[in-house]
């Protein structure tokens, strides 16, 4: 395989394909992954040995409410599903619906954190907390809020990182949209950024430079020279005129990275979902041996 | 990811830097490593300074230069700070930052931000654990393993207060820091190698941070779990490691439902990978300097990788060796035994290699070489007689006694620093475009090699006459006081390798001052970071990356124009070249 | 490339001779040799149990491996430290693999090294054999920082203790199997009968560990550990701590003294009556 | 790096994976309803759950896509060694 990377392109910064057929940032993704299943697999066996440790155990099915439970487990897989149709989305280049179906995995994410808040708060209200609790077994408390609080710190920092891609990819958008109709000047001729252009309506100031170009709003910004960098205007484009014409700037977004990014969070989110799935089995559905009950 | 990019715009202009991101926050691989690198070694004097004290405090146990909790922090704090503070950073820090870009060809880390990053939690994590000499009760007192219940209970010791609590988060940001260098070397090694360096043609220091940077990224996370829950059972009350019933000093101990196994299995599934953490970069830094003093490449290179990956993946799976008498499941013990056996043959695989490469060389004795040797003959000492401690029912008397102190010191102690002492003396013309200076050079070495025989051999002796570790005075102990002796020639043996260092700083200094100019490659070697400027420009090359057309290490090749052949340059005409 | 001027290389200027290192190595194996076998003779304890006994053979079956490989090792490093120092212009063999010579290095170490752990397993099982009914049985409390014992009286069976019991050796008074079992600070074992030895702790972690029994166990917070063995030697042996347990840790020293079954059996004659 | 190829499927095959784990989380509550053997519970509850992951990792993870070494690395030793260290513990919690 190792042969196969000699011959590939060539760049300055140089560097070969990776064995693994991925980019770097995609590979780092899914090696943080691999480290954070350890620290979930340190806690998670940690969990099995303080719950073999105590021989008996609370019947976690009666103590929960196994259908709210079951809808957080339902509400995290939709999310995951939504996910995986704006990476999808993304690698297609169908950005709307990607900025689409990130908003609703994000509000999945939100409404299991509420869900979970509920379930502790309702368990808190039981009389649990993380050193005792009315099953006289301390380590099905502590584990509990342990280990579903990590995974819960997960979902919140995906849930930010997600808000964050969203932010990002609507921000690209806009800017590729910018980039893709560029503004015309009343001649019809394209003001890209950085375009010198005769101020029309400023007769005292007969060539500004172009700044920045905002189509969708239909204006020009123009700095104006020898007052200070602070010194802009926002004209109409009709309004100005081009002096001459600068060759078309290269994209600001790069296709590659921006479908990427979208691809690492969904990485990160269907871990969450992922780890999830073990949480569920391990700490509510696999009954003890030996259950005990309250002592009210 | 976004990082890297930008640093790819970047290449072609002059850089215009302020001190701070130059020298504090730069993102420059090379400065970030030798970052790490001043750091460890100054950590290393600090260990070593509290090893001396408590060395002359063991030596001349009347004399009461220290009281009984502090002998115990101090030795706590040195097997501390050895191990996470000069052993892992120096090596998975120092050199993997400095040497990785370089030797496979790449203008910097995957992730520079990330990389300044991990340097700089890396400092943090050393800020709780500096503090805890100057809490009430001072340092833990339960050794580096810290094992509960004392280390959890306020009650059982001292320093298991305040100073126990800062050390859980010390090492917990450590982890951290841990993770953001391993994720970093590996993407690194794997993605960003130059055309033509296959992984068969990376040099072994390579492969060596490669298999620790994966065993680090798996393990830490482990240790990381173990001390939330730790942090956990001392702040909050919970019992994941402290069992009911416990009366201690006469307090009724409120926890219930722990499982003191469960401590040191979650530590020791981290523990027995790290020590080979800080032994793979050396082996990889041993063959390297080895195959450029020899003249001679390293004999079974395959073998050698192939090896290294035995050494990563059994290292998995043998952390049960340090609980055979813990009263752990006999089962367990048995299983563990044969891993553990069984990883003694690719460290035996690497010793002959290496013994294959002197064969018929042409040795030159420089102070880099002279560490070389040391470290194989140290690594050989301390390595067989990790037959007797894997051994399971053979390791029931030598456990926890000096036996395995001296072990451990040999084998993965200073077998390990004695590679950073060979890979400092070989690169430092590389990082600072000065030689160090060769006659101080030998007396470090000497110094360190006496001592540190001096020091560690005795110890199998007093482990094979039943002294226990962690012990304050030993006087109590009729079949130990005869020995009282051996341990004075320890002490004195230990003030040797003290003194060593203390040279090697002086060398440092003063060669970084007045050293005599090095060129780009000095030592006439093979491999790419010789082939850029010492010390080299930000980027790495200031033209295009050298393209690799063989194997690391060929070295008088028969027919070739001088006794080595550089990976970065051409086929000269009429040169065959065997191997990759 | 090559923009920089080229120096002369350090490389022909360094020391050439391997003879003080050569030697160097030499001399610290063989001190190392001797030195273990002078530690192995004068200072490693007699071994006084069946088990120990065994354990200590298999040790010096291992030492002897160890040795030769260690000595055979360095002989070599030493050598070829001394005589293959770079001279003249003889240029180094190049000689980048072998292969049955690597195969050969490779299944050797292997065939020993699993060899040694199957004879390591089979001792291991014997020590960890489950303890025959009619042993001797003790029970061993360590504490910060001292020993203590419990005999079984007549009745053969140990009481209930807890930790919470401020009464000797925390023994539940209200459990009528605790009656008749003789606490005390002296810790006695029977000579050539099986030995059970229960270990328990009170607070922290420690480690019983009788040198010359060659054995050792820990003590774990939670849970009764405990050690099968048989003495076949009568005396008073020396015991420690070999767990850090705290500040007190090398203050834990004590002594188990191994009698006949008729001084023992006139021992809790005595100490019955004393009750 | 790599050259990005445009996923090669639509969108359904995440509906049908998104059906498929919701079937299998009713069949995972579902079992525990039943009154059968602990040890058979277990054994269920522990297959569905890796089916689940598998096909969390295979989708939505796009595993299946990537080339073979990436999911045998990146899955075979996580559960190895995770489940060594789940049997050592296990083991040893029975001396408590």
């Amino acid at each position: 395989m190792a042969e196969a990377v000699v011959e590939q392109k060539v760049s300055v910064w140089g560097g070969g394909v990776s064995p693994f057929g991925m980019s770097w940032g995609k590979f780092m993704m899914w090696i943080f992954l691999l480290s954070d299943a350890f620290t979930f697999g340190g806690l998670l066996s940690a969990y099995g040995a303080a719950r073999m440790t105590a021989g008996a155990w609370p019947n976690a099915t009666e103590i929960f409410n196994i259908g709210l439970v079951g809808a957080m487990t339902f509400i995290l897989i939709c999310s995951s599903a939504t996910m995986a149709v704006a990476v999808n989305a993304a690698k297609r280049g169908d950005h709307p619906l990607v900025e689409r179906f990130l908003l609703l995995t994000i509000a999945g994410g939100l409404t299991f954190l509420g869900m979970q808040a509920y379930e502790w708060t309702h368990f808190i209200q039981e009389g649990a907390r993380l050193h005792t609790n009315p099953w006289g077994v301390p380590a099905f408390s502590a584990s509990f809020f342990i280990i579903t609080g990590f995974h819960g710190g997960h979902v919140t920092s995906g849930v930010l990182y997600l808000m964050y891609v969203f932010f990002k990819a609507r921000a690209e958008r806009r800017a590729l949209e910018d980039w893709q109709t560029p503004l015309q000047d009343r001649r019809g001729r394209p003001l890209y950024p950085g375009a010198r252009v005769r101020v029309l309506v400023l007769p005292d100031r007969p060539e500004t430079v172009v700044e920045k170009a905002h189509p969708r709003i239909g204006r020009v910004v123009v700095l104006l020279p020898g007052k200070g960098a602070n010194n802009a205007a926002m004209l109409p484009a009709d309004a100005v005129e081009a002096v001459e014409e600068p060759p078309a700037p290269p994209s600001p977004v790069d296709p590659h990275t921006r479908a990427e990014r979208v691809e690492n969070a969904g990485l990160y989110w269907h871990f969450v979902d992922l780890v999830w799935v073990f949480i569920f089995t391990l700490m509510y559905l696999i009954p003890p041996a030996v259950s005990v009950a309250a002592a009210h | 990811m976004a990082a890297a990019a930008e640093a790819h715009v970047h290449v072609e202009h002059p850089h215009r830097e302020s001190f701070w991101t130059r020298y504090v926050f730069s993102q420059d691989h090379k400065v970030i490593g030798l970052q790490y690198l001043l750091t460890s070694l100054f950590m290393a004097l600090v260990g070593g300074a509290l090893a001396m004290v408590f060395r002359t405090q063991l030596a001349w146990p009347q004399s009461g230069i220290l009281k009984a909790d502090q002998y115990l922090a101090a030795i706590s704090m040195h097997g501390t700070i050895m191990v996470f503070f000069v052993l892992t950073p120096a090596l998975l820090g120092g050199f993997a930052n400095f040497l990785v870009p370089l030797k496979i060809g790449a203008r910097d880390m995957a992730f520079p931000f990330v990389n300044m990053l991990s340097y700089w939690v890396f400092a943090l994590s050393i800020v709780p654990l500096v503090a805890s000499f100057f809490v009430p009760g001072g340092p833990l007192n339960a050794g580096w393993t810290a094992y509960p219940p004392l280390s959890a209970l306020p009650q059982a010791a001292p320093g298991s207060g305040l100073g126990q609590t800062l050390w859980l988060v010390s090492i917990a940001i450590f982890c951290v820091s841990s993770l953001l260098g391993s994720l970093n070397y590996i993407t690194t090694i794997l993605v960003l190698r130059t055309r033509g360096m296959s992984l068969m043609r990376m040099p072994l220091t390579v492969w060596g941070i490669f298999v620790a940077a994966v065993l680090a990224l798996l393990t830490f996370p482990v240790l990381m779990a173990a001390g939330i829950l730790l942090l956990f059972d001392r702040l909050a009350g919970t019992s994941f490691f402290v069992p009911g019933g416990l009366v201690v000093g006469g307090q009724v101990i409120p926890h219930t439902g722990g499982n003191p196994l469960l401590w040191q299995h979650l530590f020791w599934f981290f523990g027995h990978p790290e020590v080979y953490i800080v032994i793979l970069p050396p082996m990889g830094i041993v063959s390297d300097v080895i195959a450029n003093f020899a003249r001679k490449p390293v004999f079974g290179y395959p073998a050698m990788v192939a090896s290294m990956l035995a050494i990563g993946i059994l290292s998995f799976l043998v952390w049960g060796h340090h609980m055979f008498v813990s009263g752990m499941h006999p089962l367990l013990g048995t299983g563990f035994a044969l891993t553990t056996l069984l990883i003694g043959v690719p460290s035996a695989v690497k010793t002959f290699n290496w013994l294959a490469t002197l064969w018929r060389g042409k040795l030159y004795f420089s102070t880099a070489m002279l560490f070389a040797v040391g470290f194989v003959s140290l690594f050989v000492a301390g390595g067989l007689t990790g037959i007797h401690l894997g051994n399971a029912p053979v390791d029931i008397p030598l456990h926890d006694t000096y036996y395995v102190v001296g072990h451990f010191h040999l084998v993965m102690g200073t077998a390990a620093v004695l590679g950073i002492f060979a890979g400092i003396y070989f690169w430092f013309p590389k990082m600072f475009g000065r030689l160090l200076d060769e006659r101080l050079g030998r007396i470090h070495f000497w110094l360190t090699l006496l001592g540190v025989y001096g020091t560690f051999f005795p110890m199998y002796y007093l482990g094979m006459a039943g002294m226990h570790r962690r012990i304050y005075d030993y006087r109590a102990f009729p079949y130990l006081a005869h020995l009282q002796p051996v341990q004075v020639f320890i002490t004195l043996s230990a003030f040797l390798i003290f003194a060593g260092g203390l040279v090697l700083a002086y060398n440092m200094l003063r060669s970084l001052a007045a050293g005599r100019p090095a060129d780009r490659n000095p030592w006439r070697g093979t491999t790419l970071e010789w082939s850029t400027e010492s010390p080299p420009p930000h980027h790495n090359w200031p033209g295009e990356i050298p393209q690799v057309y063989r194997g690391p290490y060929e070295y008088s090749v028969p027919g070739a124009p001088q006794d080595y052949l550089p990976q970065w340059e051409p086929e000269p005409a009429g040169v065959r070249v065997g191997g990759h | 490339m090559d923009a920089s001027p080229q120096l002369p290389s350090p490389l022909e200027e360094t020391q050439r001779s391997g003879l003080s290192l050569g030697l160097a190595v030499w001399l610290f194996s063989l001190l190392g040799l001797g030195g273990a076998l002078y530690a192995r003779w004068a200072w490693t304890p007699h071994s006084v149990t069946r088990e120990g006994t065994s354990i200590q053979s298999l040790f010096d079956i291992i030492l002897g491996i160890i040795l030769v490989a260690f000595i055979l090792v360095h002989l070599l490093l030493g050598y070829f430290v001394i005589r293959y120092r770079a001279r003249g212009r003889e240029a180094a063999l190049y000689f980048p693999h072998h292969t049955a010579l690597e195969v050969t290095y490779t299944a050797v170490p292997a065939a020993v090294l699993v060899a040694l752990s199957v004879a390591g397993m089979v001792l291991w099982s014997r020590v960890h054999a489950p303890p025959p009914p009619d042993a001797f049985v003790v029970e061993v409390r360590g504490e910060q920082f001292g020993w203590s014992a419990r005999y079984p009286g007549p009745d053969g069976k140990l009481g209930r203790v807890d930790n919470r019991i401020p009464a000797p050796f925390n023994v539940d008074p209200q459990d009528p199997a605790s009656r008749d079992d003789v606490v005390s600070p002296q810790i006695y074992l029977v000579a050539n009968r099986p030995n059970r030895v229960l270990l328990r702790t009170r607070d922290v972690q420690h480690s019983f560990w009788v040198p010359a029994f060659r054995l050792k166990k820990d003590l774990l917070p939670g849970a009764t550990t405990e050690l099968v063995f048989t003495p076949t030697q009568t005396g008073e042996f020396d015991l420690a701590c070999a767990e850090l347990c705290g500040v007190g840790h090398y203050t834990m020293a004590g002594k188990v003294r191994v009698v006949t079954q008729e001084e023992f059996d006139r021992w809790m004659r005595q100490q019955a009556r004393r009750k | 790096m790599s050259e990005h190829k445009p996923a090669q499927h639509g969108y359904g095959i995440y509906g049908v994976t998104w059906f498929w784990l919701l079937v299998v989380t009713v069949a995972e509550i579902g079992v525990t309803l039943l009154h059968i053997p602990r040890g058979l519970l277990i054994t269920s509850l522990v297959v569905l759950a890796l089916i689940k992951a598998a096909l969390i990792m295979a989708y939505f993870m796009h595993l299946r896509w990537e080339r073979p070494v990436v999911a045998t690395l990146f899955s075979v030793p996580v559960a190895l060694l995770l489940l060594a260290l789940f049997v050592a513990l296990a083991l040893d919690a029975q001396l408590f």
